[in-house]
């Protein structure tokens, strides 16, 4: 790994803020960011990202590799829950191996916004299209996870139950495809399409000045938040923790290898490698508690924000960017 | 004043609109709800203050007949078994207005 | 402990300071507000997360004695009867500290 | 109407998001920006168009013609509401009459911000006066519906009773006239002229930079409101729905009439026009909720929000400004 | 449905967590919070809107055996005493799930 | 005092916006900012005042000078308590007077933070490092109260009663030294140090261009929360408001005696000075809570906050300067 690239990554201000979070709960202090001040900064960078990702598409001419892409993406985020699956199971009832199968499949806006600050840091340029990306990939995983569950459930157990899925099809496609983050990304990314120059002439200040200041506020909260999930690790195991630490790194090194097989520039390889990586922590564990609260989220959601998100966008990042840079396109 | 019975449950707000459906057909005359509850039981600890919201509780409080009372703790409990969650039942006056 | 009459009262946020205003006169020795309820009942659905704060309900919450118990629902009646909301009275006892 | 100023209006990024948040709800989307969020957002719209109006108030040498349009404002304010009552009387009781009667009279600030915003896209000039003028405009319909509501009690109802109105008159003036929306509109004016260029230096990046961006927010929450509002609308009928269409173009069409007496420009005609048109759907409803209870609020804030609120920033504000530019000045 | 002891705790919010403690050390099942309650008592007017937190109360709602009602009252009883609050208890039926 | 300094610090828009919410209580209008607005607000003021003065320290050179004022601010906010609840004991109790040192002897980042702006827009430098004088400055007086109350209270009072005080020292050392506000701003200190020039570039339209915008929104806030505690000060009686005015004055002259021992320069003078003579109104009366619950936050509060703050920012402010440029170095 180039280490100036993994200091000058650590020595961000995003990224020291949220050590900064992490520190506060390791010294004890009362510092928090009340709700829903953490909700509005996150609706904030998602309507950042989408509307700044859709005036870049809207003065690019997509081509055929940016429909390919965004269905390479969709597959991945399709077939990494069946793997990551089956791998739960030997140690997880069905609910939770379908949960965490979801979760890591699906993936992290959050994450994302992070790599895209940290590839403007490091001056590599990036598709507007890879926000499409981001958002065609947080539902798939939810699905399919389901479905997985669903068959698991219909051969009776060891314990000779067989419960059913209570939650419809109609409300769980909903939850997986109309949910608050998938609809506002892909929604300001049409009004970013839409407007355009004009748009961005008005948005400018709020959209991209604003970012990367909304974004260390953000992760300082992200740093609260993880670090009062750690002491729930303790129940995970070494297992668990084992699969948050591998799981995103394997799917990563399957992400530059799909980069490399799209032939995509290092911006756009990286950012669909730490999507890959990434493990999600808000769309997902909701929609699991509505279609699988047998599911304990004790469990998933300290594992993909305390152990994966950190990951990510500390090592992760430059680690992954080294990779690509050697054996990228 | 005419003796009612006082339901209070507390559960997963994720799950609030589908106990509200519940009491609904269960002909209640109407409740009452306090979100951003938080709380402990045998799930563990399960406070609000997330990015996330599958670790928040909301409180419900209704008042109704002895015999809206059965069919409301019928309509709750298997949710209460799935989801978890508690719910208290107490006796109260209604002051007729 | 003591035995206390155990009062809640819901109604409209906007009629928040009158109706403790009456709990005063009515001379009870304290109360426990909650804002931020919603609820349905007779007027329909009222929940909060709007523009306006027309929709919002507040919780009340008053322990009080058996004497002030007549003034709360004498005085409180009027107002629940005007704009809505709901009056419960239980039985509870005080822990005397 | 000329169809590129409505189509630029409908592609602007605040109507594309009062779209998005519209449709979140249509697509039953968890979408949704908590509370106190909106109430942020509103609160930084009124700080900001109050101060921008009143630095520019202070650079100006405000003639006769201000305090003419000023009067001429706050008569109309008053005026407008005696003849939707007696409309409303028709099919409603005095208290629902009353209370939808002072919505139409008075009016909405977010229309007004999204005029501005409107003007400042075509590039039309206005006047910082015109703020004055929408602060002004709050107050006198609730006052003047509270008095009707009185008169019409005053002789028994066909049902034989003549309840009094509870709360006093101190109540009520200090409800109308010191009401938060006016309070922060004026005093921010204030401020504007008071502190001028020095002032305007220091908030321009706040007031003026950000202004679009959170309008925008602002306006995607407005979509969720009013689309949620929308089906209240089914116990309404067809003479309420008919109202809320008609009397605020019948409104317009009097405030272009009274724009052209008064010579006004282009802009500031647009902005009295809309403000004629406009219906207030918070500060209104939270007075007439104090001082006639017995008004059922379900019935007056559906009409204001989900019919004549998106009717005037979609196809009002086009409209009005052709109708303006051919019988205008 | 079972006969459970409902113990209501009002006290300020800065003190939530040593009361928590002293419950938990009490053994009840569990406990439901609502934070943001304001209130009047004997040490006058309690109400949340502040930039510090020292106004602030929070409300404790916990079902617990009567056996626990003691440990739970005598270990609450102190802290009421020395920074104010109030606990009323009362009777209700736990639904069983 | 020079009157022109006075004058432009009246009429600069912070202030200006603290009096608006002054009259919004005065006039009864029901205007206000719910929570958790305000802390929203009052986070960003100690990331961004905390992160741009260490940015600023991060490019000059630290010399002796800078370590001597450090400990001597810190000296005088242990010193100041000690003579505070020796006066306060004459009339209060033991609890009471203990309380009220610890908010006097603590200082107030708002104060300081207007003061900042004021030397901005007078156009007078000052050093990134009182930022950290700041930080330091608000834990000595809890822990020094905290002694002195204990002291006091191992030797049986009047009423011949010796209660002990409950809390640990550990909490209370953690509650005083790693309280959410120092935490906050010595760690944006340090996340300024640390990314200096290019954090600066990434943050400055958020942590510079949007705060003069801030703080007016905040101080509105301010304004409305002092005037609501106006009326707490009845029961204070003329001892203690002769305190809240008096004590800071005298606390400003040993800041300005201070500042001119140290031979610091004007902008660095006055800060210190705003800092010995401001009293603390929320870090300090929440630890109090915590480690005296028998105080009565009714008599501290109202004095700090509705006396204190607004003489410090309003006439204090040019006054101190006024005093420091004809005194001082
Ligand atoms: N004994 C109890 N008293 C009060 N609230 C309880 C109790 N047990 C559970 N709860 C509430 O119900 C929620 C769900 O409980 P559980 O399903 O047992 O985890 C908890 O988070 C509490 O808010
Ligand atoms: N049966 C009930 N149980 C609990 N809360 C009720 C009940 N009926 C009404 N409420 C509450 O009182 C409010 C006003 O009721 P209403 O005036 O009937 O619309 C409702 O929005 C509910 O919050
Ligand atoms: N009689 C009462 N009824 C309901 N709540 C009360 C009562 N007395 C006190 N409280 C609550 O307990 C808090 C603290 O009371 P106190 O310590 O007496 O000031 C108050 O702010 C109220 O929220
Ligand atoms: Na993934
Ligand atoms: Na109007
Ligand atoms: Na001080």
């Amino acid at each position: 790994m180039d280490l100036s690239f993994a200091l000058s990554n650590f020595l961000s201000p995003p990224i020291l803020f949220f050590f900064l979070g992490l520190l506060a709960v390791l010294v004890r202090s009362d510092l928090e960011i009340p709700q829903p001040i953490p909700k509005f900064l996150s609706l904030y960078l998602m309507l950042a990202i989408g509307f700044k990702g859709g005036v870049e598409l809207g003065q690019s001419t997509p081509g055929g590799q940016v429909l390919l892409t965004l269905g390479a993406a969709i597959v991945m985020a399709a077939v990494v829950p069946v793997y990551c699956f089956f791998i739960l199971r030997r140690r997880l009832n069905v609910y939770n191996a379908a949960a965490i199968a979801a979760t890591y499949g699906s993936v992290s806006a959050v994450t994302f916004v992070t790599a895209t600050a940290f590839l403007d840091q490091s001056g590599i340029p990036y598709g507007g299209y890879m926000v499409a990306a981001m958002a065609l990939m947080e539902s798939p995983a939810i699905v399919v996870a389901v479905i997985l569950a669903r068959l698991a459930l219909s051969k009776p157990g060891p314990d000779g139950t067989a419960p059913t899925l209570e939650t419809g099809w109609s409300h769980l496609l909903r939850d997986a495809f109309f949910n608050s983050s998938v609809f506002l990304i892909l929604g300001s990314l049409l009004v970013g399409v839409i407007t355009g120059d004009r748009g961005q002439t008005a948005l400018h200040p709020f959209t991209n000045a604003l970012f990367q200041g909304m974004l260390c506020f953000f992760l300082l909260d992200m740093g609260i938040v993880a670090a009062r999930r750690l002491k729930n690790l303790r129940t995970s195991g070494g297992f668990l923790l084992g699969f948050a630490i591998l799981i995103p790194l394997f799917n990563a090194l399957l992400g530059i290898g799909l980069s490399r097989l799209l032939g995509l520039g290092t911006g756009d390889a990286l950012l669909l490698t730490t999507l890959c990586a990434s493990a999600s922590y808000i769309a997902v564990p909701a929609a699991m508690r509505l279609a699988l609260p047998e599911a304990n989220p004790g469990l998933s959601l300290p594992l993909a924000l305390a152990v994966t998100f950190p990951l990510n966008i500390t090592l992760g990042l430059p680690l992954y960017l080294a990779l690509i840079q050697r054996f990228g396109s | 004043m005419q003796a009612v019975k006082r339901v209070e449950i507390v559960t997963d707000t994720l799950q609030l609109d589908r106990v509200l459906e519940l009491l609904d057909k269960a002909g209640v005359s109407g409740y009452t709800v306090i979100r951003n509850a938080e709380g402990k039981g045998h799930r563990g600890v399960r406070s609000g203050d997330d990015v996330t919201r599958v670790f928040q509780n909301s409180y419900i409080l209704t008042a109704c007949t002895e015999e809206q009372l059965e069919k409301v703790v019928a309509a709750v409990r298997p949710v209460l078994k799935r989801v978890g969650g508690m719910c208290l039942v107490s006796d109260a006056l209604w002051v007729l207005h």
